[in-house]
């Protein structure tokens, strides 16, 4: 059943019709650099192919199939319109390298996207050129480290973090040479102000935070961190992953952020594509402008064109051998047309109020709320720590039980500093419907933890496989496929 | 509402569950004054017909022309099965597979990939995909520095001849770690880096020494000696490479006395589109003894409850969201869906179809190359053999010339003046298995017309049926 | 080998199961003499890269026009999500559903069509499909005769305002059986049928009556006073209709005092591209009475083993595969997959969807009339109003107008001189809702310029966004 | 779980990126003629709709996903690339009645189609216009009459059929006005001839056979039959559902036949579509040529046109609105050009190989082959009427085993004429490994029937349904979905 492709491989077969024709004459390339082992690629025939893969992908949830509330992740609808539009064989085949007197359609858009997307988020300047939200992070605090260093500043050695915060966030800041300072936070969810009063200092290159948190709480007194980490010379970073919760509500730029990304393939609902791609553009205020990384795209009398090294020479250059993932970028300009000024401002309600209802529900059911004071932003978090205190069945067992009911189980363990924690992310394009359903899945789940507990620990039952040994992956690394004979 | 598919009951019934009047209310908790107007520069929105005609617009102010530039991205014919198996919901718009049980899609697809790609690359591991090529080279760079056991190495050795743009990715990358890097000049005559040129490193801190395959302007790099070189210095050798070559030419993990140790490049070539430069994917691969120092994610089979094959990403302990600034990278997603395309490419075309693909890139290239040079005033930049792309010297600025045959509906190269200005008027050419013998005569005329505006017309080569290739 | 995946050895070792020396001989039992030489009309083949190259050109060839056709084939917008999901290996791919457990995907969509289309006709039972709306409406009139208690009953009346092509099917489909087809003229001021003209059928041995509805001229015809005649007169009311115009219209079911018998008419406009003609999907529905005289296949719920529900094909008997030469027709193969397209499209639209889509054809037919009749020489043909087709009068023959407004990238029409030759110089013209007011103004402006050749030019108009509409 | 649509309808919800804009007039269609209800149509949004019939595809077979040898029905690999390149936005978006001066390309792969598949079946005159083999059939015996009536010969009213025929042909006899003889099967699966002459006369206006036939053996002594119709006046009509077999081997037109048609959907490998859409294109010879239905498209001055019927005033006329499945010819087309000569006459050899191979596996893993003496064409059947003898299961639980196999079932109780059947068709695009691994299925299925029958009987386990009741779907007729409230 779940055979590789490898093992469906025979010697000497292939797919006839994707042999490309050779000229007689081959060419000159010296022998003595020819391969001398025919690489390990699958010899089946195209139909073989199609079946296979066709197979593999039905083993998948996916949002196409399956509610799919992973916290932080933004798991929703990508319009079959927009992948279309993006799709169109003028894109596609477009060179990096064309000229662009040969590509003013695309870069119009491109040009556009950077002008919506700084009236999102009130910031001044922008470069799409990030390919994912952790390499946005890493040109936000090289663009701070650049600034510093600029004013003769070389003390600044420190980032600080939130507890709260994504694991890219402090990896990031040490990609950029910096130390990473964590931040406690309070009861209630918001930054301990008391602690960061404490860390800031000489040393204070910056902070990196989301707000709403990936506690699912607004940071409610974000103008006051702003104000401490300003006075004591830092920047702020504003780690766009939750820009959902607050699209047309708040603008980070207004909260007093001096850089921040975006994810385009959250936000901006582009495809996740089983692990990516995504787009993380780099937005900054005014003072951050001259370092933004190549390439961007200015207009100049109705023309468009890429801005060069020379154009920018303070730039922290270049993340990527071309312009970052285009089409992503193409992706959410188009997505963005849709929508419209008023759509934009939707996602931001809608993705709230489906948070706080189901948060709502939830309570209602009995379940534990983490932060039960504070309103949910477009994700909240339940602790399973109860239920696993009385009926040893964890987090994690009902994450799985929920594969069963044919729903995606939300993030689980992160963040860290909540024990059994459920992070739940519904997204705007859910119906109530579904909500409801998810509401009477996790109820029964709990029934079953209490009737029949092993049910729920040996859950998942109904997928492709039983639960997967992780321990036995890491300890007999088996990384590639090898002849068995 | 696009995409929002709440009624008005729904949306009354929901705000009285949480007891809200009004959607206004659930965000009480954010100060009053930080609240923001109106958005002022997105444009009312459109329904899909609408947009689709925009969109429609915009594409044809995107010339559809004969392309032979190269420089990094290459355009291959894509079987139309690659794509369709690709765009399915399931792999299209799931999330990085977190729950195993409930992505073995997706998993099994990523340990099928690291199985064909450690076996191209000639390494014994292979990971899930970084960015892009240029940033998978910034990766190896790092790792390098991460692993070699000289603890106070932070030099890296990358020639000239790597893509321009690559170089200035690893700068950008690796600098905040202060991290070196040294640009090693090549041989005017032959395009390559000499092994001279290496030795005055004899000695020194060297982590780890980039061998591009083929390098930039398509020649072939003495890659045993270079390899053996780092080796002998205690330098980690980093090879660059294009996977499409390796189809025929010698794998990286044989270089030499004993094979490279990281080798990463652009899967761009294996059934993905040009698409303006992304998204593409970054691979690496390296020496089982590095696999602690790889950066992103790995796929690892593994058994289920029952004692069934399964599929589960492992080594995370090396990954941001486990170990957090321990990490061996900030990278989280990444290009999964090139992936997909990638694996069902190589599945369809084979062995023996990546080889022919190749060898006919080759042959093409050669072919465009004589019958450019037999255009009065243009020449052979290098001497030496190469791959599927080559640069030649015209008698005028390439700018222009480009302008020029862009009005015959080609695009003709990669004007190399900026980042090379000692080689004169140079430009890179590059002519794919998708050519045929028609494309590349109707290059040289155009070209022909551009310099000296007389011979044979464009547009009668252009009558001739293109399907003969 | 394209799509033969047959290794050499497996040749071999399969040959030797077998017990025969070669391939060829496995065809020893065909008479020597009848085994036929090389096939030789048909070229060599091609790789996919060089097919696809050539049926670009092929494209190139047809042009990508402003089309202001309907005529039985309406250009509606289709949502990407249409054709993505009905494109999926799992529908392409699969056949006809009889192993009903392997095929509840199919059975369960068509159940939902069938649902569909018993609400937008009001009628009780709808069939999985027919080839398309002529030969529905072909069976429709062959389901009547059977239907018709009138044991001897063989006349059909047919108005003149059927399309043309259907009209010809059916007689072509008919005649075999005896079954006499009358055409019934129409009024030359309305463009519709009139009651007195039936009134001489009166008493005669009528099996049916078909009622076309929009007619061919985009006209409305008296659908409950036609609907009452041929029911006072013992025949059954056939109405044929195109699906969109149901989403504002009345629908068939409560036409006159008792509705109509048998509603067929084309699905094409239901997400179906225009594709030169085919493949659409033609339709039918009834009421329940006439069930068991339904051509095609039909699905039911049912359950299974354990009491689960279930979808299965039903009334099989009614076959041809089972009743052969008593079944109701000689239906296998349908349109299965255009019946999946139009499913999923009109899920997507929705009851609000595709009445703004109707209403929105209708508003922008007569915004066109309107500026096309503002031209000296043009006028409309018929009084009364009409749903998103009407016929216009042309000064000059309409093939060389259509040919004239070709040059200018427009499809002007349909033109009705052969077919109704007492219309003189008409024109049936149609604008659905994914023409902009600009596309009407550009139609116009060059039949303007066609007929008097002056005022503005269409290349000025053209440059007005299109994406407007 | 199996939840249609309208269960997930809420009023009042739209797909909102799917309306129209409407203009502020809005035309003058009088009030009366307007609906007074609104259709039950679902109002979902557009990922509801994506999600719900994503899940449905989930629960068929096709080819892209099972193997799948349905005898008589040609499940072969549907090339992707055929159907991109038929898919082109100019071949889709172009209306039937554009002008034949805006639409050479199209018009001239439709016309080199007809020369083709002239080549192809050995005939002179073909129309494409039928839209499946049914369709076909009717036109070739609607021909058939037209002929001998324009002789002025009105006695034939009885066209002949072999017992083993497809339904489709008795059928399509009868709407066209005939009645029909059958004609019984001798033992090794050949016409019994002296029963074909005893039913020969002046009423024969021909014979209905496919060669090789449903049987899955070839007719040896077509040469004879043709002999014995031409004799009596009749013609002979070939119905070409099995071409495959004998493609680039033997072509109809040598064998005698005058008319005839071909599934393109089957020999061509145009998709199935679950149930639809194929193409059914009629060809004749010399005699029929006058009768043919339009349109065609004929070449002059290289110029491609359609034929009207003033071109053709013998014409049987047309049998649809336009030019029949045209989106399906084009594929057809397609598929030829990629296969060329030789990859045609390929499909012929490779199927038969597979064919004769799994005949000869099962064969020897003890299975009963219904004609053990002869060879397989394309297609062969065994009987499983000895396991229903001693074990009570019989072949339809085997079929329904299968599935749970991951095979799709065999064509189950067909051709009539033998008891307990399973017509095997592999296809050349199935691998030696998939047959062997079906042979494997069917012994353990066999082995399984022995020692726990009913799991056989009961069968299939692992489909979204078990057995399903098909006279219940009959007698308590739901045909439509009805709001339980
Ligand atoms: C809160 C948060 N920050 C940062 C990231 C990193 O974004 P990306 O995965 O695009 O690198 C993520 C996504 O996983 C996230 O959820
Ligand atoms: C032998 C035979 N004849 C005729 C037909 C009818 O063809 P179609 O289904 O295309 O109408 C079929 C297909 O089912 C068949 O198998």
């Amino acid at each position: 059943m779940s055979q590789t492709i490898f093992d469906k491989s025979t010697a000497g077969r292939h797919a006839g019709s994707q042999l490309p024709k050779l000229s007689e004459v081959q060419g000159d390339i010296p022998a003595n650099l020819h391969r001398k082992t025919k690489p390990l690629l699958p010899e089946v025939s195209e139909m073989q192919t199609v079946r296979h893969y066709t197979q593999l992908s039905k083993k998948n949830f996916s949002i196409d199939t399956h509610f799919y509330p992973l916290g932080s992740c933004t798991m929703k609808y990508n319009p079959r319109g927009v992948h279309k539009a993006a799709s169109m064989s003028e894109f596609l085949q477009r060179h990096p390298y064309q000229l662009e007197s040969s590509s003013q359609g695309f870069l119009e858009c491109i040009y556009e996207l950077q002008e919506y997307l700084k009236d999102v988020t009130g910031m001044k300047g922008i470069s799409l050129a990030p390919m994912a939200g952790s390499q946005g992070e890493f040109a936000g605090v090289a663009m701070i480290r650049a600034y510093h260093e600029a004013r003769g500043d070389f003390e600044r050695s420190e980032i600080l973090v939130p507890d709260a915060a994504h694991g890219t966030n402090p990896a990031s800041a040490v990609m950029c040479g910096y130390k990473v300072h964590e931040i406690p936070t309070g009861p209630e969810g918001d930054i301990d102000l008391e602690a960061l009063k404490a860390a800031v200092g000489p040393k204070t290159a910056g902070i990196m935070l989301t707000n709403p948190s990936t506690l699912g709480v607004f940071e409610r007194r974000i103008q006051e961190v702003s104000r401490i980490i300003h006075q004591a010379g830092g920047l702020l970073y504003y780690d766009g992953a939750n820009l959902n919760a607050i699209l047309g509500e708040v603008k980070p730029g207004d909260m007093g952020f001096d850089v921040m990304h975006l994810n385009l393939h959250k936000t901006f609902a582009t495809p996740h594509g089983g692990g990516g791609p995504g787009a993380g553009p780099v937005a900054v205020g005014e003072r951050l402008k001259p370092y933004l990384p190549l390439p961007m795209v200015t207009k100049e009398d109705n023309h468009y064109r890429w801005l060069t090294p020379e154009d920018c020479p303070n730039s922290i250059g270049r993340l990527s051998a071309f312009a970052g993932n285009t089409g992503i970028l193409l992706r959410a300009y188009i997505y963005i047309r849709m929508l419209g000024r008023k759509g934009l401002k939707r996602v931001g309600e809608f993705s709230t109020l489906n948070a706080n209802y189901l948060m709502a529900k939830l309570k209602q059911a009995g379940f534990t709320l983490a932060y039960p004071k504070r309103r949910a932003s477009h994700e909240f978090i339940i602790t399973i720590n109860p239920e696993k205190k009385k009926l040893n069945v964890n987090a994690m067992d009902f994450a799985k039980r929920l594969l069963d009911y044919g729903f995606h189980a939300p993030t689980t363990y992160f963040p860290l500093l909540v024990p059994e924690c459920l992070l739940i992310e519904p997204t705007e394009t859910e119906s109530k419907n579904e909500l409801d359903a998810f509401v009477d899945a996790l109820i029964k789940i709990r029934k079953e933890a209490e009737t029949d507990p092993d049910l729920v620990r040996n859950a998942p039952h109904t997928m492709p496989v039983k639960r997967l040994d992780d321990v036995k992956a890491a300890r007999e690394l088996n990384l590639r496929w090898k002849s068995k004979d | 509402m696009p995409f929002i598919p709440h009624t008005k009951k729904d949306i009354e019934e929901m705000l009285q569950t949480i007891g809200a009047s009004s959607i206004e209310q659930l965000f009480d908790e954010i100060p009053k004054d930080l609240r923001s107007g109106e958005l002022k520069e997105i444009p009312e929105g459109l329904n899909e017909q609408q947009m689709m005609r925009l969109l429609k617009e915009r594409a044809l102010q995107v010339s559809d022309d004969l392309n032979f530039i190269g420089a990094g991205a290459y355009e291959h014919f894509i079987p139309a099965a690659v794509w369709d198996i690709t765009s399915r919901g399931e792999f299209l718009t799931a999330y990085t597979p977190y729950q195993a049980e409930a992505s073995q899609g997706t998993l099994q697809l990523i340990y099928e990939f690291q199985s064909m790609m450690t076996s191209l690359t000639g390494m014994d591991v292979s990971n899930a995909s970084l960015y892009d090529g240029a940033s998978a080279l910034a990766e190896a760079v790092l790792m390098a520095v991460r692993a070699n056991s000289k603890a106070k190495a932070r030099k890296i050795l990358i020639p000239m001849t790597v893509h321009p743009a690559y170089r200035m990715t690893v700068k950008t990358t690796v600098h905040n770690q202060k991290i070196e890097c040294i640009e090693i000049p090549y041989d005017p005559k032959s395009g390559v880096t000499l092994l001279e040129t290496l030795q005055k490193y004899n000695g020194q801190d060297i982590a780890g020494l980039v061998i591009p395959y083929p390098n930039f302007f398509g020649q072939f790099e003495a890659v045993d000696a270079l390899t053996d070189w780092a080796h002998a210095e205690g330098a980690l050798a980093i090879a660059v490479v294009n996977p499409m070559a390796l189809a025929i030419l010698k794998e990286p993990g044989v270089w030499g006395e004993r094979g490279v140790d990281i080798v990463c490049g652009e899967a761009q070539p294996l059934g993905i589109p040009l698409a303006s430069g992304g998204p593409y994917a970054g691979f690496m691969c390296c020496r089982q003894e590095w696999v602690r120092q790889m950066p992103g994610r790995i796929v690892g089979e593994t058994t289920d409850k029952d004692g069934k094959i399964g599929y589960a990403l492992t080594l995370q302990a090396r990954e941001q969201h486990i170990r957090r600034s321990k990490a061996t990278s900030n990278i989280c997603t990444n290009q999964g869906l090139l992936v997909t395309a990638a694996t069902i490419y190589m599945s369809l075309l084979g062995p023996e179809g990546l080889a022919r693909v190749a060898q006919q890139c080759h042959t093409n290239t050669k072919h465009l190359v004589d019958q450019l040079t037999q255009i009065s005033g243009v020449e052979k930049v290098f001497s030496g053999s190469y791959f599927h792309e080559s640069v030649i010297r015209l008698p005028k600025a390439p700018s222009e010339i480009l302008e020029a045959l862009a009005l015959c509906s080609i695009q003709g190269g990669y004007d190399l003046s900026k980042d090379y200005p000692e080689l004169g008027n140079a430009l890179l050419v590059c002519a794919t298995e998708t050519k045929s013998e028609t494309d590349i005569s109707l290059y040289a005329c155009a070209l022909e017309q551009v310099l000296h505006a007389n011979k044979k017309k464009v547009s009668e080569l252009k009558t001739v049926t293109v399907s003969e290739n």
